[in-house]
């Protein structure tokens, strides 16, 4: 019984942060149709910016949860200003953009902070379930998940900007008759997308070693995440996740971690050779 | 009673998206060498109903006989092989490619049957001929205007030489010089292949048609002769009567 | 341009290509030799997903899946021969079949566009995770160890066909190597211009009208996949002839990553886009890491950077397109004359025509 | 527009080329116009690996700068010429070539993962460059033309096991990377905790890229071991021992590894993650001897804000030096002289202790130390003089086989 609970938590938690990781991902790659190659960088400035601000005295939550998404959403917003920009449409040249812009990251994080960093403490204590302990940061992740999910559902579902950015992903020239500029909806999509990375980044960097090549350990995952999820943003990318999740981590305990992986890919091939638009292709159509 | 089989032939063809019914029901045959038009409103379900002869999609329900060949569901190179063209309604070509490689393609793919490089070399210089592209037939069809577009879709169909031409549209946006052309090609081809052809233009279906199928409400509304589809009230009122009041 | 003096032109340059790879030796030190080796026959890799990608429309993010079973085919093969004749069929044997067995299941199952380069990752993605678990004597193929992620050192490298004996010098293998590249880009030239490559372009520039004409788009993808497949591993044999090294990191997703740059760098659509490109980058990435001021990945990102916002349609079309412009420049300079205006068409090029 | 911009491109990468075409690292001789001796080194100082090599680097100039200032090798002042190889496996290979057939160096030091040792040995053994390893790795290398000068696991994990046996229990529960190195030492850590009457519930492996182990932490927590023992290497991996005390395990379960602090991890984690792990290399900057002392202010004077000085960092300095006694002996840069001249046996006292060549594995028969993390700092507990690598010389003796050249997968009887 207590082994089932702290499996399950483990599955939970597994589900979640991938949740967490794609997500930012799904909103640029979903919307935009750009696959950001710099992702996995992306989560890497997050934990910096949460660390170095923690480090500097900033309260822990403050620099996961505010100075971490804040950051990465202005590093995104910088960057689709002076390099996505020209390259919505081509989907070969922002992958070699981001590619680039992915070395130019770790380059750059490396030359002022070094290869290694200093991390911060994981806040809150572990508890017991039976003879199992487990950290409270499992279910702190998890809530963060969830609260991301419901509340990029909300932008999406009720604020005119969701409204709109759907209307120019659907059809940009229609909104740009409605008189909204295409631009300016991207714009604030992709910096979206990044603050979302950016959070996620920040909120797992009590539990991963930081370092300025942690990025490249997420980035294929999400992406390949993200695909099977499909065109839904939350639906696709949620359902993904835990699907995902669940294979991954009960694969991981019932063999080894390495079998755990090559199970995981081996579900993503599965089910993108069944289900060729992703999960939400089929079971979530027209949800987001 | 010895009939002869109809050319092609639907039995209660059916096309669900959803809860969306395109074509519900149809029961429709050609004989061999007929030319039929295919009149409609916007979403009457004419569309659908090519994409289904030509395996573009796979019925919900129901049969398609192509001669004596079960063709439904099948996949469309599959369904081309047996013989049926298609021009569809937007230009459908290689957009990269030039005139006289895009007539080739089909070509190659007909003579592939007689196994002659030469015969297909033929059969692009007579196309090109036919549909007058032969001074652009090195230029790329991307760069040519809509109209010519068009006509090099025509060409890649009459060079695959099918059985069966369905033809969608093929006047929209013609000149009215070019429009006379394309019914006096049509009815040069009619000669030796039976056609389908949608179309909206009055003027032109009465240049060239015989017997008219009706679509409505993605069902078959009326089959008759050109003159009896345009003299029918309810053929006016679903149909050329919003015509005219737009 | 017209037929026959593009056809003169692209026999010229290949004369010369000819020329240059049986002169080189003469002409640079033994290190550049191995060099220019490494290049072509990652070049060769390059051409496998220029021709795939360019002109089969087909983006595959693992195309170290074959290179890397090239290799390690030819490596296992050569270690139990102990001669290299058996081991380089087989490095082109091996992949060849795998990229029918996978393309089988993915274009017959209909996964198309960037389904099918998350597919090719993850089998990249397994593969690595495959061979890296293969350390131990209990991973063997006859008595070739597959060593885990440190790999197989000393592979056998390339010897004269059928006599185990005679192993290639540094020099003969620059020649096998120089004109597999050369051979490659031929066959790969020539097959474009069969029908086969021309329905290939058909099917890539528009697969339904290919199969509204008859043409079956799943294998006209899978043929071409399965040439990319065989030549990419035809890369992975020339890649251990160079090092005699072979590990897991061939699976790596950097280096996947690194043939597309190669190829975008170069000019997609084009056959000698992903050489230059790929030449280019290896060069590059050579050169900087014998210096010490700058972090080579800040260096190299940056780079790729601008390149992308300078040259988007990479080097050897806006390079064709320039020689074009002046080109008609100088026609109508000269018919203008004589009062005759042309009915030119507007600029650019078919992406399939060269 | 694009002409201009093409140009503004050749530009810069000519100038570029210009600029690398200076050897990296300039220092100033006082040797009149003698040829150098070209001293290659091939390490990462970008990329994943980064971390192990930029240290290593440092000592590597140090060494090469303290020699010439003490006049050189045979009156010869050294060159270094150091690659950035980035972390890829293939610019080991190729800038193997550039220091073998371009640079025609006298000596290679250098590789830090067993894969980039694997890839460039053949190079080296082909084109005849004596070649030095200095990382501590799994053993088994025996190659006359190569020396590992780092520790191997009959160096550190023998002495690791029975102490941390003791202090906890006698259950374990091995950890390790999925990799070679990890698998080795992991069956060693399986020898010798039987060896001592211990017993190993489960042996994990886990891939470079794992970085949530939530699930391997119940496994483990179900299994009850008294000890865990983990070979995990890399960045992602430090995930864990976050992950295992923000679990609360870390006062329940003690850790030993034998790569936790290789880097500089116990001064990145908090203080509360590393607490009470135990360790044993052939080095520590904690070191409390003089020779230790003043190779860590050196390398503190040359780069201020240096990481963590570790084995590999000394191990690296040592081997140059060895090299170095190697060429005195011999008199000459001939290889094989300078092969044998190594082969008689030479030492050196280096910050780690006295440092000797091991004649018949090409190994080095150096003192391991036993520590603990104490507040971020490694607390040195025990001294282990002259420990022999027995596991290599289980099955490597290039005395009687010179012609030897291969990586044993040592067979581990437990």
């Amino acid at each position: 019984m207590d082994l089932a609970a702290i499996l399950a938590l483990n599955v939970v938690n597994g589900a979640a942060s991938l949740f967490l990781l794609c997500l930012g991902l799904a909103i640029i790659f979903g919307m935009m149709r750009i696959i950001n190659l710099a992702h996995g960088e992306f989560v890497m400035l997050g934990a910096y910016a949460a660390v170095i601000s923690a480090n500097a005295g900033v309260n822990i939550f403050v620099a996961m949860l505010v100075v971490a998404p804040l950051f990465v959403g202005l590093v995104g917003l910088v960057v689709e200003r002076c390099l996505i920009r020209f390259l919505y449409g081509r989907l070969v040249d922002s992958m070699l953009a981001t590619w680039g812009l992915s070395l130019l990251i770790v380059g750059l994080v490396t030359t002022i902070f070094g290869n290694t960093m200093q991390g911060v403490a994981t806040p809150f204590g572990g508890f017991s379930i039976g003879a199992y302990r487990t950290s409270w940061y499992t279910l702190f992740l998890l809530a963060v998940a969830l609260v991301m999910l419901v509340l990029i559902y909300a932008i999406l579902r009720y604020t005119r900007f969701g409204l709109i950015a759907r209307a120019v992903m659907q059809n940009p020239e229609m909104a740009a008759v409605l008189g909204v500029s295409p631009a300016r909806i991207y714009m604030a999509t992709f910096s979206l997308g990044a603050a979302v990375t950016g959070l996620a980044g920040g909120v797992l960097a009590p539990v991963s070693g930081i370092t300025p090549v942690m990025g490249g350990a997420y980035v294929a995952k999400a992406f390949i995440t993200v695909v099977g999820g499909g065109a839904a943003i939350i639906s696709g990318t949620s359902s993904a996740s835990a699907l995902f999740g669940l294979v991954n981590q009960l694969g991981a305990y019932l063999t080894t971690p390495v079998y755990g992986e090559v199970v995981l890919f081996l579900a993503a091939i599965v089910l993108i050779r069944l289900l060729p638009q992703g999960i939400s292709g089929r079971f979530f159509k027209g949800t987001i | 009673m010895a009939e002869i089989a109809p050319l092609l032939e639907t039995r209660n063809l059916t096309m669900r998206f959803g809860g969306v019914v395109a074509n519900d029901d149809v029961n429709f045959a050609l004989e061999e060498m007929e030319l039929r038009c295919l009149i409609g409103p916007n979403g009457a379900g004419k569309s659908t109903f090519f994409k289904m002869l030509t395996g573009q999609l796979t019925p919900t329900q129901g049969t398609i006989r192509f001669r004596t060949h079960p063709i439904a569901g099948n996949l469309p190179h599959q369904i081309a092989r047996l013989g049926i063209g298609i021009k569809t309604q937007i230009p459908n070509v290689f957009n990269g490619l030039s005139v006289r490689e895009n007539v080739w393609l089909a070509a190659a793919r007909a003579a592939r049957r007689e196994a002659s490089a030469k015969r297909a070399a033929a059969i692009v210089d007579e196309v090109l001929e036919r549909i007058r592209l032969g001074g652009l037939a090195e230029a790329i069809v991307g760069q040519l205007s809509h109209g010519q577009r068009q006509w090099v879709e025509i060409g890649t169909v009459l060079a695959a030489e099918p059985e069966l031409i369905l033809l969608d549209e093929p006047a929209a946006g013609m000149t009215d010089e070019e429009t006379a052309r394309t019914a006096e090609i049509i009815r040069e081809i009619n000669r030796t292949r039976a056609l389908i052809v949608v179309e909206h233009d009055m003027e032109f279906i009465k240049m060239i048609a015989k017997k008219v199928t009706v679509f409505h409400q993605g069902r078959i509304m009326m089959e008759d002769t050109v003159e009896a589809v345009l003299a029918d009230s309810r053929v006016r009122d679903v149909y050329l009567g919003k015509k005219v009041a737009a | 341009m017209n037929g026959p003096v593009k056809l003169t032109l692209q026999a010229l340059a290949i004369l010369a290509a000819c020329v240059a790879v049986a002169v080189m030796p003469s002409y640079v030190d033994l290190f550049q030799l191995m060099q220019f080796t490494l290049f072509c026959s990652m070049a060769v890799l390059a051409l496998s997903l220029g021709f795939i990608w360019g002109f089969g429309g087909i983006l595959s993010f693992g195309q170290t899946a074959f290179f890397g079973l090239g290799a390690y085919a030819y490596a296992v093969t050569a270690i139990n021969f102990q001669d290299s004749t058996p081991a380089i069929l087989l490095a082109v044997l091996v992949p060849a079949l795998f990229a029918l067995a996978l393309g089988y299941f993915v274009f017959y199952g209909r996964i198309s566009d960037v389904y099918l380069g998350v597919i090719t990752l993850t089998v990249t993605l397994i593969l690595f995770n495959v061979f890296n678990s293969t350390a131990g004597d209990a991973y063997a193929i006859g008595s070739a160890r597959l060593g885990g992620f440190n790999g197989m050192p000393a592979v056998p490298t390339f010897n004269m066909p059928f006599d185990p004996s005679s192993i290639l010098f540094p020099e003969q293998s620059w020649y096998v190597t120089g004109g597999a590249l050369i051979a490659v880009y031929l066959g790969l030239r020539l097959l474009l211009r069969s029908s086969f490559g021309r329905v290939a372009i058909a099917v890539r520039e528009n697969e339904t009208r290919a199969a509204l004409l008859g043409y079956d788009p799943r294998l006209v993808k899978l043929l071409v996949f399965v040439v990319g497949g065989g030549v990419a591993g035809l890369a992975g044999a020339l890649y251990v002839n160079w090092g005699a090294f072979v590990g897991p990191t061939i699976f790596a997703l950097s280096l996947s990553a690194e043939i597309i740059i190669w190829i975008c760098i170069g000019g997609l659509g084009t056959l000698i886009g992903p050489i230059v490109g790929c030449f280019l980058i290896e060069y590059l990435v050579s050169q900087i890491g014998t210096q010490q001021a700058f972090n080579a990945n800040l260096v190299l990102g940056a780079i790729l950077v601008v390149f992308v916002l300078l040259l988007p349609k990479g080097l050897v079309p806006t390079v064709r397109d320039l020689l074009l412009a002046a080109g008609r420049l100088a026609r109508e300079r000269n018919r203008r004359p004589a009062g005759e205006e042309t009915h030119a068409l507007p600029g650019g090029h078919p992406v399939g025509a060269e | 527009m694009m002409t201009i911009s093409r140009r503004k491109f050749l530009k810069t990468t000519v100038s570029a080329s210009a600029a690398l075409a200076a050897p990296g690292i300039s220092t100033r001789y006082a040797f009149g116009s003698e040829d150098p001796i070209k001293v290659g080194s091939l390490l990462d100082q970008s990329g994943a690996i980064a971390s192990s090599g930029v240290t290593m680097v440092t000592a590597m100039e140090q060494g090469i700068a303290e020699i010439n200032d003490a006049g050189g090798l045979l009156g010869r002042p050294l060159k270094l010429i150091q690659y950035d190889t980035q972390s890829n496996i293939q610019l080991y290979s190729q800038y193997a070539q550039q220091l073998a057939l371009k640079d025609r160096v006298d000596v290679v030091h250098g590789g830090i993962t067993s894969a980039s040792r694997e890839a460039i040995r053949p190079t080296f053994d082909r084109f005849r460059v004596l070649y030095f390893y200095n990382v501590l790795y799994e053993g088994g290398v025996c190659d006359r033309d190569t020396f590992c000068t780092g520790t191997t696991p009959a160096q550190t994990v023998e002495k690791l096991v029975p102490y941390a046996m003791k202090k906890s229990g006698k259950k374990a529960y091995i950890i390790a990377a999925d990799y070679n190195y990890g698998q080795i030492t992991a069956k060693w850590m399986t020898k010798y905790m039987q060896d001592n009457g211990g017993e190993v519930l489960s042996v994990d492996f886990f891939p470079l890229d794992v970085t949530n182990f939530g699930p391997t932490i119940s496994k483990i927590q179900e299994a009850k071991p008294d000890l865990i023992l983990s070979a995990l290497v890399g960045g992602n991996h430090v995930s864990f021992y976050r992950q295992w005390q923000s679990a609360g395990m870390k006062d329940q379960i003690p850790i030993a590894s034998t790569t936790f602090g290789l880097v500089n991890e116990p001064s990145t984690v908090e203080a509360a993650v590393s607490q009470g792990i135990y360790g044993c290399y052939g080095y520590y900057e904690e070191l409390d001897t003089p020779e230790s002392k003043a190779f860590v202010e050196k390398l503190k004077k040359r780069w201020p804000q240096i990481p963590y000085i570790s084995e590999l960092t000394a191990a690296t300095y040592e081997g140059l030096y060895l090299w170095a006694e190697g060429v005195k002996k011999a008199g000459s840069l001939d290889r094989m002289k300078v092969i044998e001249a190594l082969e008689t046996g030479v030492s050196y006292k280096g910050p780690s202790g006295e440092v000797k060549l091991d004649p018949a594995t090409h190994h080095t028969v150096r003192n391991a130390y036993l520590a603990v993390v104490e507040d971020k700092k490694w607390n040195v507990l025990e001294t282990f003089k002259a420990v022999p690598p027995s596991d290599t010389a289980s099955v490597c003796d290039l005395l009687k086989n010179p012609a030897d050249n291969q990586q044993y997968v040592i067979d581990i009887k437990a």
